[in-house]
């Protein structure tokens, strides 16, 4: 809270004291609870996270035609992510260079120019500006190389996932997400033709923290038990409680975590591909991956992951009606786009293999629909408790009672999570997912970058 | 198919769809979501929160035909029926409060024996202690078929004035 | 007592009452609380606001049939519009500006000559500068009793979809 | 002029008024503006919204007669729908998302083959991202002439509920 | 407001600046405006008062069985109000100790076990974590006396209300109210039967700062002849403004004060035990009292107080309908929750004696609920000065023209009250009530508690 | 945003460093975005521009007889303006001298007494302390001199305009005109019989910054071209864009600039005297002001301009319908009345020369309405680019690309604006219109204003 910090007047000392505890309290678990309210906190985050790291914009699906845009969001801010007049893409800050101006009026379309309604500044697909009414008369010599659209310091496309950032001292993709490509590959390299975007996103906001929601989806298992009970008391979801809780927790590198569910052997009954018809999963092969991403795959029931700081995706087996059609895979991306210290803005894409026939693409969007999203049996109760944790987060009672919440499951001697022997992939595994190193990992990095100095960077491997 | 035709204000039909329409909200307000499926809903419904974006005039209202907020079938309705039973259904409990104002109602009949109804809806939401409500408008399109004497509903479409939806979860019936 | 029977949108006497509820509306949202209260209510009025908690799902509406927000009688309210009227009800002067939006009329008749109806009410209220306004909303239930000819409130109950009122007073009348 | 005499809801003239009530509200929530001057509104055409001020209780509701936040005449109103026809209405593009509730509907008859209208309007008004509406709420007085056996607008004033008017601009139609 | 907080870029300069100003204007009855407004100032406030002081949270007739809870504020935060397994009063922190998830899920109700939704880690009434799903997998060997509920430092129960504290280093309640206990038992203690509470809590929001609450309560008399003259329009009071001054100011220790209407003399025909019925006064006896205060009591028409902070009482004669029935003497309570620098959470409780009819129970109820409730004719109109009040707290004018707000009346020379003579009772006492010293006494201990360091506090007598 | 704020906890860091930044840029037209969204700058900006500088509260023709009161703002502030039982004019601050409670229940009215109706202290017109009830009981020797209202430090009165200043430091208001001075005669002064304002203002909020208004109307004739394009579509407005740039823009003393839409030639076919009915202009005369101020009026076919902050009028030939009405003059007064960085009240005044006939009073206000006004082709419009502009002077995303606004137009080299030769009036003065110098001026001013120490002034002419 700006209560915490006007409170002993010194308002840089409230955030510098909380990072202070979270680097002292992690090796055991403790993280304070202000980090989920926390005002000053929350303003650095916007700087030294969403301004610093790569996060997720758009995949290329949703821009397949030069011209084509979409408006997106690094942190609280707008770049229209637009297919170039060459078929590149950009992502250019919505704000016209003259008086700041947004000039994107639509969430999608396709245009050649994006016109100022001011004064009517024109800029073509690459944040050019072109010029403005009488432009001689008015602006004659002034260069306009120096006034066109401003754009991301990186940006990159991994299989048709559009990431930036808007540091251009920041690591490439590549190294920044480390051991955590390995898997991406695994889920968004499947098969030949990879996978597109079903639909638009839908977006909602919800009085949460970001990051309840990327610790969630770094591999909180546990809560299904509890939280989603009512998903068994209507079929939802294939796999009992107990059983799902096998499989391996990921550190995949700092900050990137993930879970898989899996059943402790190959011939095991339960799912396999993540439920997929049989025909998708035929498809599946090594056309793009190794043979061992391939097997874990094929072993694999869930997978759910986090790329820092907000890039979650899930791959599940979900059914609308579990009376009358069988669960399948569900890909589904989410961001967790910040708003506010207790303001999320969740953005929720459905994703299906190209292959995929256009009924089975149906059967992915309504049983994802119905499960994971707004509307949906299992998200309708997820944002619940993040709702609840963000208050505690905001609390004075908190920092007076000094309220360290509990990570410490699967520390040493807590619970019966262990390290995992010879995992073929990259990053820290631990067997079975009664652990939570996963969300450690995560406020690991977060500590790292929340105390760097700008142009410095935490190292990207263990 | 034939176009629909009006239904005057004044004809016993409308005063029967305003008093179908009172009857289902107060069901829902009630959270009397059993008793409204079965008594008053078809087997074949149709039900459809589509997805809104934002975009300029020249390009209309900006619903999507193919991606939605909700896209529920009898099935999943019954779905969530038998979710907020289980006693589990954290979401929902304590529940929110909710009230639906219908004004501005529209009949027609379409053939088949069906009726067509447009309303304008606004939903009153509040959970816990909140004095600020969730407040979502949008326009109401049924479609009611004549069941055994019965009217049930076989279609909705809500259409959002909304293209970001501020609220935790949909777990409401519009 | 005999179960209610419901009352025809399409009657005459559903047609009175909305012309009724109508013409009440109007007077209150016009401060005209003394020809309200002399024309339309009974002596015997019994006007309740219960009080509401937040109860899980298993343990009903949360409503107090023991504690209210405004518990009133013919005597009372007359008080309150003499207190207006008095020129020195600070709290009112200068007075809100309230609207009353009356939605979803059910009626139906009760024996004894009375008449239960039910509406949605949602009252939008501002006061001086504000742009944002208070929203009260919640289930109106009402008993008119037939008084020589003329109708007249002689019970009202107001559900609020609220547990916390965001309101500096509830100077209105619902 | 003779006193204006009230239309009984139950008549079918007053079934007619709800019906074109409702028809215009489809019309304006739908953006069709033109069609709606075109085909409901006549040439005589009294538009106004008066402003109001935050008056003390004995000095009655605090509206104007001489100053407006509208004043439109047919002229006005059709220079409007060019401006939004004209493809640079910066102003209205992307468009709100605009929904009319209209509640508490009153009709009396007025010499001269007019009608007299009250209703209780709420706009419910959305643009791009925003999730929490804007909300106009207010009495709306219309007086409706039969043109050739068609109802058409003649008048109309909108008492606002509001003294400061928390919107970026006026371009909707009340 | 954070404006005076960055207008000169040191934030903790403005609540020093105006704390400072309210020492050195107190003696001359000059209070800094911006006190009921700053921002910084009332994030202090949650702090230096509400985290430290003992506040009131529910009256045990509320929760009379094992189970029973009620949930209520601390400052801004909830806590869990219920009656353990043994019959004690526990206040525990709403906050799951995992991640900090609000478990509580009802304003009231009866439980044996408080299971979170997230994960289901569940405690009982006493706060003791009792285990979570798979426990041994997930947590094995934590401690689970470690991971309880966070609970108050401090609790105690005083004729059945229970009032606690966060601050571990603050006095017994008793010594913090000092002066105080003598006049709470005159009211709480004056039959063998005691109070009990009437329904629930009424609550609701007002936009002003919980000083105006609580300054009121303490003694402010001098507004009823202006800002309720309705209420004599209206015969909802029987005693006329000039006589009803008639009585006692009485700072009854640091930070606590009260104030009696009281006729000069002792047979004068005015209504006596505040106008409770007689068979009712003729139960008020010494069995819990002394004689000196069982006959002041007889002579009060009404009593007034506030216990700092937030916990005000008013005891006075009320009719919803005075035509019909005449007064009886009515018990409320209240708290000012602070919601925010300009926002009240106003929390109304009625009580009635234990060995009333529930006729008269009735009358009481409904006596309150018309003239000190959200509608009531009186409470109706305090609502409206103190949110005009708070806005001018909250003004940049206030701060640049250097509004000081007067609490003059009945400092030496300014109008007629004096101290009194030989009254029985604690405390510095001034006759007739047309005087400011109450709120002046409650302003000196806000000073003091505001500038005291933590762990420190200032003294609890004159 | 006070996240730039926290962001390195030194909160007064952030406004100093946009100052200076602000001061480097602007000789080269450089601003920094964040100065349109800043919390910071915004408090800063109450206390250094809004409680210092001269503003705008009312015309005398608004308050014509003794008693008469009119509700207005400095900054954010309600003060009463008040026409005294003298004939004077007051501007009294809105709050009680006892606790602050604001009395002043109306827009506008008239009364000879202001009551407070919480203890019911009474002032009279100038704001003297009367008394309140039982005052000898309650307040006997109490200075009443000393508990008056307090007022504004200077006010004075400008051809009925009345202005004032919070600040005793302040130089006289013609010191403070400048050379804006000969300006605003010329419009307010351009007949014997002067202006009066119709009707009450209208008042409506906007979620942008003030300075966005301000700017706008110092001399923004560039946007007509883009922004208000509709506005020929319609025939709302009679003179072409490219023609309507044809004029002078005129920094007439530092902070206040205006432009004047002018035809090359005398005898230009287009409209004079802002295109007043022909019998109105015939009464324009030297009564008041010099042969050159009339020789430019009748040459005039827009006026626009800006008195330093937030005081803007517009004079410009319009029609609400042309297609039955010719354009006729209407003046307008705008205040941008400053309630958030990201909101701004707008208030709207619409006078006529006293010597109009009521058809033409009429004429002029229909047509102002139908362009001018919440609901007018032209403000409709202006209001848009302000919010999208505002938004981006919040973000993370401005300060984190560092994006700095151009106002380059008409920089040495920067299009065809050049020094105007023998102009009569005062000032720095361009032509044509391509230039925004006169913004520059505007933020020139309000950069010495903000860096300046309490009690000093930048100089006051150039
Ligand atoms: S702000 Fe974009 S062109 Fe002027
Ligand atoms: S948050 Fe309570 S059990 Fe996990
Ligand atoms: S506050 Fe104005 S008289 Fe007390
Ligand atoms: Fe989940
Ligand atoms: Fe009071
Ligand atoms: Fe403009």
């Amino acid at each position: 809270m700006t209560g915490a910090n006007s409170s002993n007047g010194k308002s840089h000392s409230v955030s510098e004291r909380l990072l202070d505890e979270l680097r002292e309290g992690l090796p055991d678990g403790l993280i304070p609870a202000a980090l989920f309210g926390n005002e000053e906190i929350f303003n650095l985050e916007l700087r030294k996270i969403f301004a610093r790291c790569w996060v997720f914009l758009a995949h290329e699906s949703e821009i397949p035609n030069s011209g084509d845009y979409v408006r997106r969001k690094i942190g609280q801010d707008n770049f229209i992510v637009v297919r170039d007049e060459d078929g590149g893409v950009q992502a250019l800050f919505d704000a016209c260079r003259h008086r700041g101006v947004q000039i994107c009026r639509a969430d999608s379309g396709n245009t050649d120019i994006f016109r100022c309604p001011y004064h009517g500044w024109a800029y073509d697909t690459k944040g050019n500006l072109l010029g403005g009414p009488l432009w001689k008369n008015a602006f004659g010599t002034m260069s306009k190389e120096q006034n066109g659209l401003l754009k991301v310091a990186q940006l990159t496309s991994f299989h048709g996932l559009i990431f930036a950032t808007l540091d251009p001292t920041a690591p490439s993709f590549e190294e920044y997400l480390g051991g955590m490509k390995w898997y991406l590959d695994l889920v968004f390299g499947l098969n030949r033709h990879g996978v597109e975007i079903i639909g638009a996103p839908q977006r909602f906001v919800v009085d949460a923290n970001w990051k309840s929601g990327a610790e969630n989806f770094s591999g909180d298992d546990y809560h299904l038990g509890t939280l989603h009970r009512s998903a068994w008391a209507i079929g939802a979801f294939p796999v009992p409680f107990a059983d799902n809780m096998m499989g391996y927790h990921i550190q995949a590198s700092p900050g990137h975590s993930l879970s898989f569910s899996m059943a402790p052997s190959e011939d095991d009954p339960g799912p396999k591909f993540f439920a997929y018809p049989q025909d998708v999963a035929r498809s599946f092969d090594t056309s793009r991956i190794s043979d061992e991403q391939l097997r874990i795959a094929s072993r694999s029931r869930v997978f759910v992951g986090n790329v820092f700081p907000n890039f979650s995706i899930l791959l599940a087996p979900m059914t609308d009606d579990g009376a009358h059609f069988p669960p399948t895979g569900v890909l589904t991306i989410r961001t967790w786009q910040p708003m506010g210290a207790g303001r999320i803005e969740a953005w929720n894409w459905f994703c299906a293999y190209r292959n995929m026939t256009p009924d089975q693409k149906d059967r992915v969007y309504r049983s994802g629909l119905a499960s994971f999203s707004m509307g949906g049996v299992f998200e309708m109760d997820d944002t619940e408790p993040w709702m609840l944790a963000s208050r505690t987060g905001r609390s004075v009672a908190a920092e007076v009672l000094d309220l360290k919440l509990n990570y410490q499951m699967g520390l040493p001697g807590v619970g019966i999570a262990k390290r995992a022997e010879n995992w073929p992939g990259p990053g820290i595994v631990y067997w079975p997912r009664y652990e939570e190193g996963v969300q450690r990992n995560m406020f690991r990095f977060y500590c790292d970058m929340m105390r760097a100095e700008p142009g410095t960077w935490p190292k990207a491997s263990f | 198919m034939t176009p629909p035709s009006e239904v005057p204000v004044a004809s016993d039909l409308y005063a029967r769809i305003v008093a179908w329409v009172n009857r289902e909200a107060e069901l829902l307000d009630a959270g009397k979501e059993r008793e409204w499926l079965e008594t008053m809903v078809s087997k074949e419904i149709v039900y459809q929160v589509p997805l809104r974006q934002t975009v300029e005039r020249a390009h209309g209202t900006g619903f999507s035909d193919t991606t939605f907020h909700l896209n529920e079938s009898y099935g999943s309705l019954m779905t969530r029926v038998v979710r907020n039973e289980s006693g589990f259904a954290w979401a929902e409990d304590p529940p929110s409060r909710v009230r639906h104002f219908v004004t501005n109602i529209r009949v027609s009949e379409l053939e088949g024996n069906r009726l067509a109804i447009k309303s304008n809806l606004l939903i009153f939401r509040t959970r816990r202690d909140q004095t600020q409500p969730q407040l979502l408008s949008g326009e109401r399109q049924d479609v009611l078929r004549n069941e055994d004497g019965e009217f049930r509903l076989v279609g909705r479409t809500i259409l959002l004035d909304l293209t970001v939806i501020e609220t935790h979860n949909l777990a409401i019936i519009f």
